[in-house]
């Protein structure tokens, strides 16, 4: 039903993401890729807002897929090309890729950055959030928590990878 | 367009609070025209800074950010910041996170005036 | 606070989009790109809808966005990779480019197929239409009723590349 | 993601005239499983089809074919196909491209029992 994400490789350049997907009915799959500016943000809401409507997720569930994905992309636009020298300006970009099937929407969010892997850990609560004088970490953790799976790739020509699932409420309690 | 806007009211002569009406969305776009504003707002030294959020269609990390920054520096000054009747949506994210034990949020213009009242009598 | 942005340049490699955006503060620009099927449509109607409808333009406008850019998506779908030999399956795809300016929404639909050059002329009417037996024509008529401006670019490397731009009521009538 | 359905109502003993709900988009997708569907239903000769439009979200190119392809198909066995209260969008549709003067379209279901009345009377 979902060979989709098994099977799933690395993100990267534009264009080369591998095909993941094979010829499934059941799935839907779509690559965005935008130039990383905080006014594409809205533009990115509005359209996995609409997917997860379309798709059949609840209100309450759209709301914390929209954000989640915001934190995603913000993070892109924020951190991960502050410094970064690239050989070509068209590899600033943020790319998304949506995968709808049956039981879930995944996206993944890729950019070309300094990459994530020393990376702050989330703050794992507000508490934690909150003592580190309420600076930074909370859009990860909004992430983990809002997100039913969230995993992390570093494709070996450099930058971010992140994965985000959420699974649809009746193919979870199945 | 136009998905932010802020409408800024004049501060109360008696109590010199000062409500703020928040619309559209508070993300990381956003946010930036946001806490300038909000530097301003707070240069006129209001006792307590009432941002109106009824009309709040979403909001981000970044925003809550810029909350929690405007609450500190408010209690500094034995202000205040409150969040007048947030919409559901907003409310929600708010407590999901544990924000609720953090702000002051208040839910109706009733309950604004009650918690004006205790703070300032 | 938001370096990337300024550095960055051009439109995209992908496809070799040109660049008509510059840095325009007022301009969002957003590249699509998903295989050519069917089952695609209802998603791409839904972006295309819900941006749209973020960018103010009026529910009977939308709903004839929405179906130039379907009509234009279903063309790609069914024809233009008919009988086609591509070095590379990532080939096979559907381009979209979506561009949203103060006045304006232009989409771009993009295919690698076998190129709209002889394209028998849209029909201009519904009885042209009918007089054909009513077949074929109807798509390219809409696109062309229901968009201010339509044109196509036939890119070196083969493929149609068809231009579609929107005016915002209030813009149009300034 | 159910975006389109069919309700295949039983013929109409008196008249032979069947009725079909469509639900959802008509577009160039599930234009196949509609046209497969249609086939069987005019295989049982139906005097008339009626297909009820009222939830129809959406229609394109293709499905505005298969209905002039019916509608051809029924006039030949004097027939007809008849058109029963397509939401506001889709007249819109039908309207602009000058369709309403092809298409026998009823906007009620009473106006459906005058049409049918005065074909089969
Ligand atoms: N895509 C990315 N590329 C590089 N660094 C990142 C990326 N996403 C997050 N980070 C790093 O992780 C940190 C925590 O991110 P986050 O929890 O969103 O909080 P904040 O953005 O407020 O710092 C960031 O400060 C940044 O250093
Ligand atoms: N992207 C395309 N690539 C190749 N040929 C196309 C493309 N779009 C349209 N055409 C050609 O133009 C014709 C008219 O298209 P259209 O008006 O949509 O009617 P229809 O799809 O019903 O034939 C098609 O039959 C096809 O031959």
């Amino acid at each position: 039903m979902m060979s989709a994400d098994e099977t799933t490789g690395g993100g990267g350049a534009d264009g080369g993401f591998e095909d993941e997907t094979g010829f499934n009915e059941e799935v839907v799959d779509l690559d965005l890729s935008c130039r990383p500016h905080s006014r594409i943000l809205s533009t990115i809401r509005t359209i996995v807002t609409g997917l997860a409507d379309q798709h059949g997720f609840p209100d309450d569930i759209i709301g914390q897929i929209e954000m989640a994905v915001d934190e995603a992309c913000a993070n892109v636009i924020r951190h991960a090309y502050t410094g970064v020298n690239l050989p070509n300006h068209q590899l600033y970009r943020i790319h998304l890729r949506i995968v709808l099937c049956n039981q879930a929407m995944t996206i993944h969010v890729i950019d070309n950055g300094i990459g994530l892997h020393n990376k702050p850990k989330g703050a794992s609560n507000v508490e934690e959030y909150l003592q580190r004088g309420a600076k930074g970490g909370l859009g990860l953790h909004i992430m983990d928590r809002f997100m039913d799976e969230v995993s992390y790739q570093y494709p070996e020509d450099g930058g971010t990878h992140v994965i985000m699932k959420k699974y649809l409420p009746t193919a979870a309690t199945s | 367009m136009k998905n932010y806007d802020l409408v800024i009211h004049e501060k109360n002569a008696a109590d010199a609070s000062q409500k703020v009406d928040v619309l559209g969305c508070l993300d990381s776009h956003t946010v930036v025209d946001f806490e300038k504003s909000m530097q301003n707002v707070l240069a006129g030294m209001p006792s307590h800074l009432i941002l109106n959020l009824s009309q709040l269609t979403y909001i981000s990390s970044a925003g809550i950010s810029a909350l929690m920054g405007l609450t500190h520096r408010l209690r500094k000054d034995n202000g205040e910041l409150i969040l007048l009747k947030p919409s559901e949506k907003v409310f929600r994210v708010f407590r999901t996170l544990g924000f609720t034990a953090i702000f002051k949020i208040v839910e109706s213009d009733d309950a604004l005036q009650d918690a004006l009242a205790s703070r300032l009598g």
